[in-house]
């Protein structure tokens, strides 16, 4: 099984060079912390700002310099500072490369929920839903449970929708997957878990191939 | 064409209650600290606000919720706020969530003339409601559209007399989207020049689109996530 | 009877302080040279700029810096420069206080044509269609009649429209005239000229309340 | 991320018969010259183009006219130029001509992932054609829709192996909204530098918007309209 840094490492194996990318909060943050060696990567934060860099200095923070998740950060060399319409003209005109977010819930239609629980507080789907509906190439980067033990992969989803039939692609601790028709393909077993221990975990159709690879993370 | 008021105060003088309101920021970056603390000492009631977060309990727009003097907010995201939870919570307020990219488009097809676009955001979902939809190259879209507002408040780094603005970093964000779609727009800026010294070839907003401007007093500029490594 | 130059000083007339405008090619370039005292106006060029100044001296003209009709041109303090959109956006959105410009037929219920004569080689309509579309204060300079003496005043547009419903002022040679339900309304004669001079030259329906006063130029 | 590609050259020696092309400028003023040249000396026949206008008969996309390479030219403004004239005449080039603002617009539009969107621009004219309109706040507009290309050439002042872009002056005009909506797009600048040279907050077209760039050779930067006063 995965820690979340696995789950970071895995994903960050599908970066290509000149790739310009949108990380989500949380997992997908820690990407950046893995990409490849040789490989030139542009980071996009959705609130206007490309060729993100680390977290500043301590005392060399600019409170006008932060990303999506608030955060203070530096800009790298080539970075370019624009306002949020062209930022998600970007997103919405298919500019950016990868998208990686989280999900609480995913179909094997490729429906994807992660903004919003019925009785819980909303708090907002931010950039989400532009996010979801306009990019090619995104990948869903989750526990393949919930805490409470429960698929988050599913036939269909429960909870209110952010997008419909835009996941192709999803990394989680137990397993590589392709949204196909007919369900989710099994790419990848994680280290040391088993086909049996996926389909276990799994509540949507899982379609399993020939012998299923385990994957590398170093 | 000197579009200088004195400070916040006057710039905000005949906002009226009920009045529609596109404030700019993302977060607490960028927001018109100056023009929020004159609403917040006004007594100006039941806003409509159309700003991309709904700031934290005791800063930004949570100052105008402390006061209960917003009606509806429109946002794409309202989280960290718990002075908002309880208005939310209690329905003394109400809330319009839209998705963040959409929210940035239909300011500027507000300011653009543009009554309504197409986009793919939200097919499929609970924001797509009784709006109309078209397929184009395969892919559903729903049709949004544009947002206007009595007043737009945003908040520049330098700017001039002729309203011309200049941003500084991700304080840039929904300001100058928000400052087209206004119908009066108020620009506060740390730095107020001369006509002439800004740079054409490199202005932001073009003071067309500014009907007020003054030199913002106090800017505490307040980090949400202070996130730093070590040397 | 007014020639090009009195045209555009009684259209200057109208001119407000603080206001934005767009001229057209013509007579309506014209009008930037009579800008009254204690007026402050900022010309906007579709092509992308605001603050537009004198054409350069002899020897400074620069080639990167010109307005819709081509020519080199100059700055003035407060400038500013954008993109083709971001100029429309000001069109379209309403931005503009007033837009000048020429034509060849205006009809009473302010339909106009200036853009493309069948059977003559068509140049295209530039920025004319969104410029008439959009603007809320249109006034067209123009003179009263054709080369051949016929009225470009009429009941109906003949040659293909630029724009419908959209013109509310002209000013003539002849007259200043409103276009109200039911025709042109006559609003002031050229100094000279007579309310049946003005009546012969109009084939649309022309509307006389009144004393018509001749106009002031200078 | 270097994009930097040789010389003109090189960076079109994909672009086959019967592409579409976009090309930034206005008038004269802002044109790709070096990419233009580069086409002309190439047999590429066949193209659709998407441009303000059409160049001077000696100058411009009128080089191409001459070499008829372009079957279709879609424009706003295609007068001053006795060869387009011909060719128009002699049914040898299709036109489709577009309100100026309209054109902007759907380029942006085509960049944005925006489908369509409705303008007033053309309602109750010919352009309005088969289009479906829809009545705003008891005002006309029709829809239109997005425009993009196989490749767009634009021309900026300075720009960095990244791919951002800086303009100078008008010469701005419709390159970044072609730089957006361009499936490969093509840039050549004055002066090509290292990524970090250019400030991020003065960036007039973000590097993602642009697939290739060089340092222009040479730039005649023809004036159309020569205008000056007397000192």
């Amino acid at each position: 099984m995965l820690d979340r840094k696995d789950i970071a490492k895995r994903i960050a194996k599908e970066l290509k060079d000149g790739w310009y990318v949108n990380l989500g909060i949380g997992i997908p943050t820690l990407i950046a912390n893995y990409i490849p060696e040789n490989v030139s990567i542009e980071f996009q934060s959705e609130n206007g700002i490309l060729g993100m860099g680390p977290f500043p200095y301590d005392n060399e923070e600019d409170a006008d310099l932060i990303n999506a998740g608030k955060q203070t950060i530096t800009t790298l060399p080539g970075a370019s500072i624009f306002d949020s319409a062209t930022s998600f003209a970007m997103i919405r005109g298919q500019h950016i490369d990868l998208t990686v977010l989280g999900a609480m819930e995913v179909s094997e239609t490729g429906d994807i929920a992660n903004w919003k629980i019925p009785g819980r507080m909303v708090k907002g789907m931010g950039g989400a839903m532009d996010l979801v509906a306009s990019a090619d190439n995104i990948i869903v980067a989750t526990s393949h449970t919930n805490r409470n033990g429960k698929s988050k992969l599913l036939k269909k989803c429960t909870l209110p929708l952010t997008g419909m039939k835009c996941i192709k692609k999803i990394v989680t601790d137990l397993a590589v997957l392709d949204v196909v028709p007919g369900g989710f393909k099994l790419i990848e077993r994680a280290p040391g878990v088993s086909v049996n221990e996926i389909k276990f975990a799994t509540e949507g159709t899982l379609i399993v191939e020939g012998k299923v690879p385990e994957m590398k993370i170093n | 064409m000197n579009k200088v008021v004195k400070d916040a105060e006057e710039a905000i003088q005949d906002i009226k209650d009920n009045a529609t309101l596109m404030v700019g920021g993302f977060g607490l970056c960028g927001i018109p600290e100056n023009s929020i603390t004159a609403l917040v000492h006004s007594n100006i009631k039941g806003l409509i606000c159309i700003s991309n977060n709904a700031g934290v309990d005791d800063f930004g727009l949570g100052l105008l919720f402390q006061k209960k003097q917003i009606k509806k907010m429109i946002a794409s995201y309202v989280g960290e706020n718990e002075v908002f939870e309880r208005l939310m919570l209690d329905s003394e307020i109400e809330v319009d969530l839209i998705p963040q990219g959409s929210l940035a488009e239909r300011c500027r097809a507000g300011g653009a003339g543009i009554p309504a676009f197409y986009t793919p955001a939200g097919f499929g979902t609970e924001i797509q409601g009784g709006k109309s939809t078209k397929v184009f190259n395969g892919k559903p879209h729903i049709l949004e559209s544009a947002l206007t507002a009595d007043f737009a408040l945003v908040k520049a780094w330098k700017g001039d007399s002729n309203g011309n603005l200049i941003y500084k970093g991700t304080a840039r964000n929904f300001n100058p989207v928000m400052a087209m779609a206004g119908k009066i727009t108020i620009a506060e800026v740390e730095e107020l020049v001369e006509p002439g010294e800004l740079d054409p070839n490199f202005i932001h907003t073009p003071g067309i689109f500014v009907q007020r401007i003054f030199h913002g007093k106090t800017y505490e500029k307040r980090i949400e996530q202070r996130t730093v490594r070590n040397k």
